[in-house]
């Protein structure tokens, strides 16, 4: 156990397993991706009162629930930088922002186009997408403040303790706008959670969900590696590397 | 397949529109996301190559 | 050596912007003396006392052991411009003194300031300003370390030689003194010259 | 001379920051007038008429107030980070906690509870029903606090740096939609006649989490501000 996280504390380490990961989750993330929403928008049967326009929801659901659980990931690594001052922390911290960013503004996209069809309008304040902007806020408030500092350490400090502060706010954050909502339900079709959803349309959803999910992680170790050589770039390990690169 | 044909697929029903725009638009992101990190990691490994590089050639002209 | 340091540090290294400033200090500090911190401008002193006093806890390596009770003195004068002196010095948020207004006159009239007490520091001149946070070292304060960094600046040389008169007191007394000064020392019993390049210089 | 008890360190860095903020009053006023200036613009942006006004009033008080607090915030620690007593109060050898917890009483002593006292005046140039008015001032009183706490993380983490402004809104804001909803559901409540005390309890919960965490991040974001 401690000789994994001391590995992990080493850039050299993490950045040659990163680099053989890849070569094998990049291929599984596009192929799960495919298969995912290929069942899912081709294969699937539609939804009885959505009719077909409820295919995006193989989109839209896995990008909102890698997007919030990307911030998760981004707290804990903000605590173990904070607690440990583990490096790698501070780096693994420092590249789920933009990626959660990306994927919490898709879910954004995705749900308001799907909003169209379904309440006849692009933008509802409804409980979920309000939530979701929040969560954009949230990221990208991080991701300001991380620019704002000329001294990257310090920087990502600051960001792991505005996640941290963010990891204990979402749950009464999404509470609130849950109960705001409900108090302010308008009369529009009521889109809560489906009671019950069919065998035939949850497979595909778990498919694009785990290829969301692999895709995150992918990105995640891509921007670890980008990040690492720049902070390394006077180590003599990123020299070497740099040199053979050219070679 | 449930739909018959490619552009019943391509169509569906009025809302083909927004679902195949979606779609795009996720790829789009997905493909972004893969290859921003990528071009990054070359782009550095470029750069401290050529810091290298022109170090080598200073310590060079000094000697 | 009997005694036990007031302040050590091993394998202090800082990085600055791609450019080693120190590598492998190791620092102590004992009870009775002075240690002087030298090093050109730009050399890394100031950074190495703020690691020193803990205000710098990230982008060094090394281990620092510090008593939890200790005095610093930085480039700022933490001197509120609407309050007085005496309020300054009575309600600092060093929070190490609780003293009475006695000892407070009795302190800011060793830096000269006699008849200032209670007007509003914003009237006071930068040098002023300097001697009202420097009073602190007059009060009598249960902290035997005390981190200085350039404690003669803007002070004339009536005051220097006054301030190093009082440093050799608090380190005959057991204290010690870690400090950065452009200015030579007159001082030189119990005073330990410290290079960021070379090391301990006895 | 006796060491300094950290009771009485905290009461004196209490006092410290009230007779600061007091030989300041424009300071002081400047929230309050900042609240008046921009009642007046929801008239002159939605229109004059009463029951219109009357019907946003508790949205609009809430918003104003939670800005007020978020722009005063932003500058509690701005001098003392700039004259060095920042550095000073971290080497103390009292809790960070407490003596963090002390500036954030002070602040809100000079904003919240003055906005608190300042809103029924503005509250009834809105329209806002008599009887909603304790409402709104205890909600007000209760959810000002969790603002100031909250915003004081903003303050800590932004305070070294050159252009903290707009950035500490952007970062803190969405922390504080959570008291938005309930306070100016509550007033909203009390306008109607409706029950008001879940909403209240709500806010005084948030207020305790945020007496019981919100130091440790505030400390946290000074010790990282000092330090870069």
């Amino acid at each position: 156990m401690w000789s994994l996280f001391h590995k992990l504390g080493s850039p050299p380490w993490l950045y040659a397993i990163s680099g053989s990961l890849l070569r094998w989750l990049v291929p599984a993330a596009l192929v799960t991706l495919i298969v995912g929403l290929a069942w899912g928008l081709l294969y699937a049967p539609p939804d009885f009162k959505q009719g077909n326009s409820y295919r995006i929801i193989y989109i839209h659901v896995p990008a909102a629930v890698v997007a919030m659980a990307g911030y998760y990931v981004m707290a804990v690594a903000g605590a173990i930088s904070l607690i440990w001052k583990m490096k790698m922390a501070d780096v693994a911290m420092k590249a789920c922002a933009p990626v959660g960013a990306a994927l919490t503004f898709l879910a954004l996209f995705s749900g308001a186009l799907w909003g169209k069809p379904t309440w006849g309008t692009y933008w509802v304040w409804d409980a979920r997408v309000t939530s979701v902007l929040i969560l954009l806020f949230l990221y990208l408030g991080v991701m300001a403040l991380y620019e704002a500092f000329d001294n990257k350490e310090a920087a990502s400090k600051a960001c792991a303790v505005l996640s941290l502060v963010g990891m204990v706010n979402i749950p009464i954050i999404y509470k609130s706008v849950d109960w705001w909502y409900s108090l302010h339900q308008p009369a529009t079709i009521k889109f809560t959670e489906t009671p019950s959803i069919d065998m035939s349309m949850l497979l595909p959803l778990m498919v694009s969900t785990t290829a969301f999910y692999l895709l995150f992680t992918c990105a995640v170790l891509m921007n670890i590696r980008a990040e690492l050589l720049l902070r390394g770039r006077r180590t003599r390990w990123v020299q070497e590397l740099a040199s053979g690169a050219q070679r | 397949m449930y739909f018959d044909s490619l552009s019943a697929a391509l169509h569906m029903e009025g809302h083909g529109v927004f679902v195949w725009s979606v779609c795009i638009v996720a790829v789009l992101v997905v493909a972004a996301l893969l290859i921003v990190p990528r071009r990054r990691e070359r782009a550095a490994l470029k750069t401290i190559a050529g810091e290298l590089r022109r170090q080598a050639s200073r310590a060079a002209e000094v000697s | 050596m009997s005694e036990s340091p007031l302040l050590s540090a091993r394998g202090l290294s800082l990085e600055r912007g791609g450019r080693e400033l120190f590598t492998g200090l190791d620092f102590s500090a004992l009870p009775g003396r002075l240690v002087l911190i030298e090093g050109e401008n730009g050399a890394g002193k100031t950074s190495l006392l703020r690691i020193l006093a803990g205000l710098s806890r990230y982008g060094f390596e090394g281990t620092v052991e510090r008593p939890e009770r200790l005095l610093f003195i930085g480039h700022q004068s933490a001197v509120k411009g609407l309050l007085t002196p005496r309020e300054n010095l009575a309600w600092h948020s060093d929070g190490l003194a609780d003293c009475s207004d006695e000892v407070i006159e009795q302190a800011l009239q060793q830096v000269g300031l006699h008849g200032y007490e209670d007007v509003p520091a914003h009237t006071l001149s930068a040098g002023q300003h300097r001697r009202v946070n420097l009073a602190r070292l007059y009060l009598p304060i249960d902290v035997s370390l005390w981190l200085l960094d350039e404690p003669f600046t803007a002070i004339d040389r009536q005051g220097v030689a006054r301030l190093e008169d009082h440093f050799a007191q608090h380190i005959a007394a057991g204290g010690a003194i870690v400090m950065t000064s452009h200015q030579a020392l007159r001082l030189t019993s119990g005073v330990i010259k410290f290079s960021l390049s070379k090391g301990l210089m006895p | 001379m006796k060491a300094l008890g950290t009771a009485t360190f905290c009461r004196r860095l209490f006092r410290r920051q009230l007779v600061l903020a007091l030989r300041r009053p424009v300071e002081v006023a400047n929230p309050l007038l900042f609240f008046a200036v921009v009642v007046a613009l929801f008239p002159l942006g939605l229109g004059p008429a009463p029951d219109q006004l009357a019907q946003f009033a508790p949205g609009i008080l809430w918003i104003i107030a939670l800005l007020a607090n978020l722009l005063s915030a932003e500058s509690l620690f701005r001098s003392d980070y700039d004259d060095g007593s920042l550095e000073q109060l971290l080497l103390s050898p009292h809790p960070l906690y407490l003596s963090v917890l002390s500036y954030t009483g002070a602040h809100w002593l000079v904003t919240g509870l003055l906005l608190t006292a300042a809103s029924p005046l503005f509250a009834l140039m809105l329209g806002l029903p008599l009887h909603a008015v304790p409402v709104l001032c205890t909600s007000l009183l209760l959810g000002t606090g969790v603002l100031s706490l909250v915003g004081c993380i903003g303050a800590a983490l932004t305070v070294g740096l050159k252009r903290g402004g707009m950035l500490i809104s952007l970062i803190i804001l969405p922390f504080y939609m959570p008291v938005l909803i309930f306070a100016s559901s509550a007033v909203d409540n009390a306008a109607l006649g409706l029950p008001v005390a879940p909403q209240l309890a709500v806010i005084g919960a948030m207020l305790s989490l945020a007496i019981a965490l919100a130091p440790f991040a505030i400390a946290a974001g000074l010790r990282i501000s000092l330090d870069a």
